[in-house]
């Protein structure tokens, strides 16, 4: 295991996004999903959507010259793109709840292998934070979650069933993990991709499900950033 | 008609009562009426519910709904948010909330959204996808509609709301900027009393295009423009 | 009964618009209802909103001068006044629904003394034509209702009870018609104003309910036209 | 990303299978797809539902809705209106409708938008105040909520939408002019596929001011520019 190294959230991130289809609209969570968009495809475009009533936005804006009044939904300061459209809140979340957002990057606490996952109240709080967590997770055409193998402490944080509130039940069907790529089918999850000097028995026991090991399991893909 | 232009903030808000249910707009930052926020909290207005995405920012940025809260003037809270997604992250709110001083309602954000839209619809309840098999369709009414299960939701309309808008006309008509948008529209609809601060001055009627408005006058009430020394959008909020 | 004439759709209309408070927000039905917007008060701003998306709209316009996109709910052309603002079908019927509109005038076939009325189905046909009627008819603050006092065939339009399908139930709170102008109170309905020359009696054997005569009844209010 | 622009009318409505679910734009002429309408006719689809405020005109105006029902192309309407409100005014549609040859839904003015604006925002149903007590709401669920009665309505989506619109850029982003916006924005999202006529050429990516988008592209898939010669609006319509 001397060389195997977890993978890093920009790889996590360009693997999601080599995902992406032309013409799809896209919602990229706070935080690590954010990253998805540094990946490019050339012959792709790509609509980023922000539940803050904007489609088609840009990058973030360059220190100085942000526009304090345009903000992704995570609070960035972004950029503008040609043919950007503005709505306002109830409008966008009707496109999401309607089904127009093609996928919603998510970060996430745990994922079950039944597809459910949590996001958005940890164990023993009274508050929660919910945002557009719920609707993008109901609305969007696929939900695809973003987050570190295990808690900072070890433990699985994908489970045979979640152990925290759910966010939607049964809608995440792909997921990157520091140490690879794992879809959600009926049997359950299947370890599609795995990180570079793993093994997947090595996987295996740092997550909380029984995983399904294909015999065309692969190398985690390595998009590259432009 | 009674001009809606007011020439201060504190006039804007002086009949405010105790008890009174607020709507304030802002997402992250852009379309805070910040200065209506501080007016409202000089002019002491206690016992209040907001409605509003969060209650208040995390951070240390210009004042927002967490001066309120902090002052104690708030007495329930209907937002989006009632923690932060990392628990480092902790307001007054969250101390209030989770001794039980203060009363919280969590609402999805498209369900927040389009409940204010219900309100200003005239729209009794309505069925949303989001939340069923979770927390928050506890206890609520849930049904199955061409074979896929929605929970019934009910409007938000207030006494008041709160927002910030770009550009008006003197007849009250508002253009707002790039995501500044974000409640204000639906907000200014579901109130009975809608307050706007302006980035600018108020221009004269038929100079906005008629085919540009995003917010009709006949939903705003009163109006003030944000002087060259008032707060500013720029500062970051939560 | 020599002097006694009904009263003009002017007249009408006149009389209703005198009722309309400064910034009222106003709906004028299609037919006879848009007369009231040639009265003009002159200390008294009104704010025209149609159901297919105006606020603030202005008189009709002048044959040549049409803007071909620009029709009040009857489908007249009309022109912008300063000021005016565009909405969407399902927005221009929110606010209605909200109660932003103050008051709604309607044509009808039948006004009945508990409020109801009936302004979209024949008796005996199969179709209707309900428009916006239905969504004013229950959203506005006030529905005035502005209709010929009986039918061509001399029948009473003002009922105890209507005979056709409702518009809905109990909303009607003041009537003009080519007789007087009524206010339909708990008690029914109440002669308020009469046309000049009729005489309570003459109005009443025209009346399909029991009219209250008050002591202060007066004659009908001549709005002028500017 | 593949074009959104077709070079002709006949072009965008050629996949238009029969028993197609399609809503059409339009208020009193503004706003009507006369040659999306035109082409359709010549493309033959039949066994339509339509979706429309009325099953076409009354007059002699150019062509619209009452084209397809004269032709015989249309299995069933949703409108505001099944008859004229003057017994004088008849067209083609009553004859069929009375005789039994065409179904109808008679749907309220404002229920109609709403339930087509519910489509398009993923609400599964909705409560209205509109109607209760009155014919349009035999047989449908009545609940009170806060002391007022409210009628359960559905929400509408079709295959298609048709719509004329006033200006484009080439991602679809689109902006109508007065009242031929009405049915349009929420026409657009309540359909699988939307098909635009605009009024001029369609403008680069960035021409169009974000702000002043009426209906973003994301809701619109195919764009016919009316050509000089092509149907105008100006003769009066239905």
């Amino acid at each position: 295991m001397a060389s195997a190294e977890v993978l890093s959230r920009q790889a996590m991130a360009n693997r999601i996004a080599m995902e992406f289809e032309d013409g799809w609209v896209v919602n990229l969570g706070i935080g690590m999903p954010t990253l998805c968009s540094n990946f490019v495809h050339p012959e792709r475009q790509i609509l980023y959507q922000s539940e803050n009533g904007l489609v088609n936005y840009g990058p973030l804006a360059v220190e100085g010259e942000e526009d304090f009044n345009l903000v992704n939904a995570g609070g960035q300061y972004v950029i503008p793109l040609p043919g950007m459209a503005v709505l306002d809140h109830a409008d966008a979340f009707a496109l999401i709840r309607a089904g127009y957002v093609d996928v919603s990057v998510l970060g996430a606490y745990e994922v079950a292998a039944n597809g459910d996952f949590a996001n958005w109240k940890l164990g023993g709080r009274k508050g929660g934070g919910i945002g557009g967590a719920m609707d993008l997770a109901v609305g969007a055409r696929n939900v695809f979650v973003m987050m570190e193998h295990t808690t900072r402490d070890g433990a699985p944080r994908l489970l045979e069933r979640c152990a925290l509130p759910i966010t939607a039940p049964g809608v995440v069907t792909l997921v990157a993990t520091t140490l690879g790529l794992f879809e959600v089918t009926s049997e359950g999850f299947v370890l599609r991709e795995i990180a570079p000097g793993y093994s997947p028995d090595e996987v295996q026991a740092a997550t909380g499900a029984k995983l399904i090991v294909p015999q065309d399991l692969r190398e985690f893909q390595q998009g590259h950033s432009p | 008609m009674k001009s809606k232009v007011y020439e201060s903030f504190d006039a804007a808000v002086a009949d405010i009562a105790d008890g009174s249910t607020i709507m304030f707009s802002g997402f992250a930052g852009p379309g805070t009426p910040r200065n209506l926020i501080a007016a409202l909290l000089a002019q002491g207005a206690s016992g209040l519910t907001v409605i509003s995405n969060t209650p208040g920012s995390w951070g240390d940025g210009p004042i927002d709904l967490k001066a309120l809260i902090d002052a104690g003037r708030v007495r329930r809270v209907v937002a989006a948010f009632t923690a932060a997604t990392h628990p480092s992250m902790r307001r007054a709110f969250d101390e209030l909330y989770e001794a039980g001083e203060i009363e919280a309602e969590l609402v999805p954000q498209g369900t927040l959204a389009e409940r204010i839209r219900a309100g200003g619809a005239g729209i009794g309840a309505f069925y949303t996808p989001t939340g069923v098999g979770t927390e928050t369709a506890e206890g609520k009414e849930v049904r199955s509609f061409e074979g896929r299960d929605y929970v019934l939701e009910l409007p938000l309309r207030a006494d008041y709301a709160m927002l910030r808008a770009h550009r008006a006309d003197e007849m009250g008509n508002l253009q707002y900027v790039h995501t500044q948008r974000n409640f204000g529209p639906i907000m200014a609809r579901a109130a009975r009393t809608t307050l706007a601060e302006l980035d600018g001055p108020v221009a004269a009627a038929g100079e906005i295009d008629p085919n540009q408005v995003h917010t009709p006058g006949i939903f705003v009430d009163r109006m003030v423009v944000v002087p060259a020394d008032g707060i500013q959008e720029g500062a970051r909020g939560g």
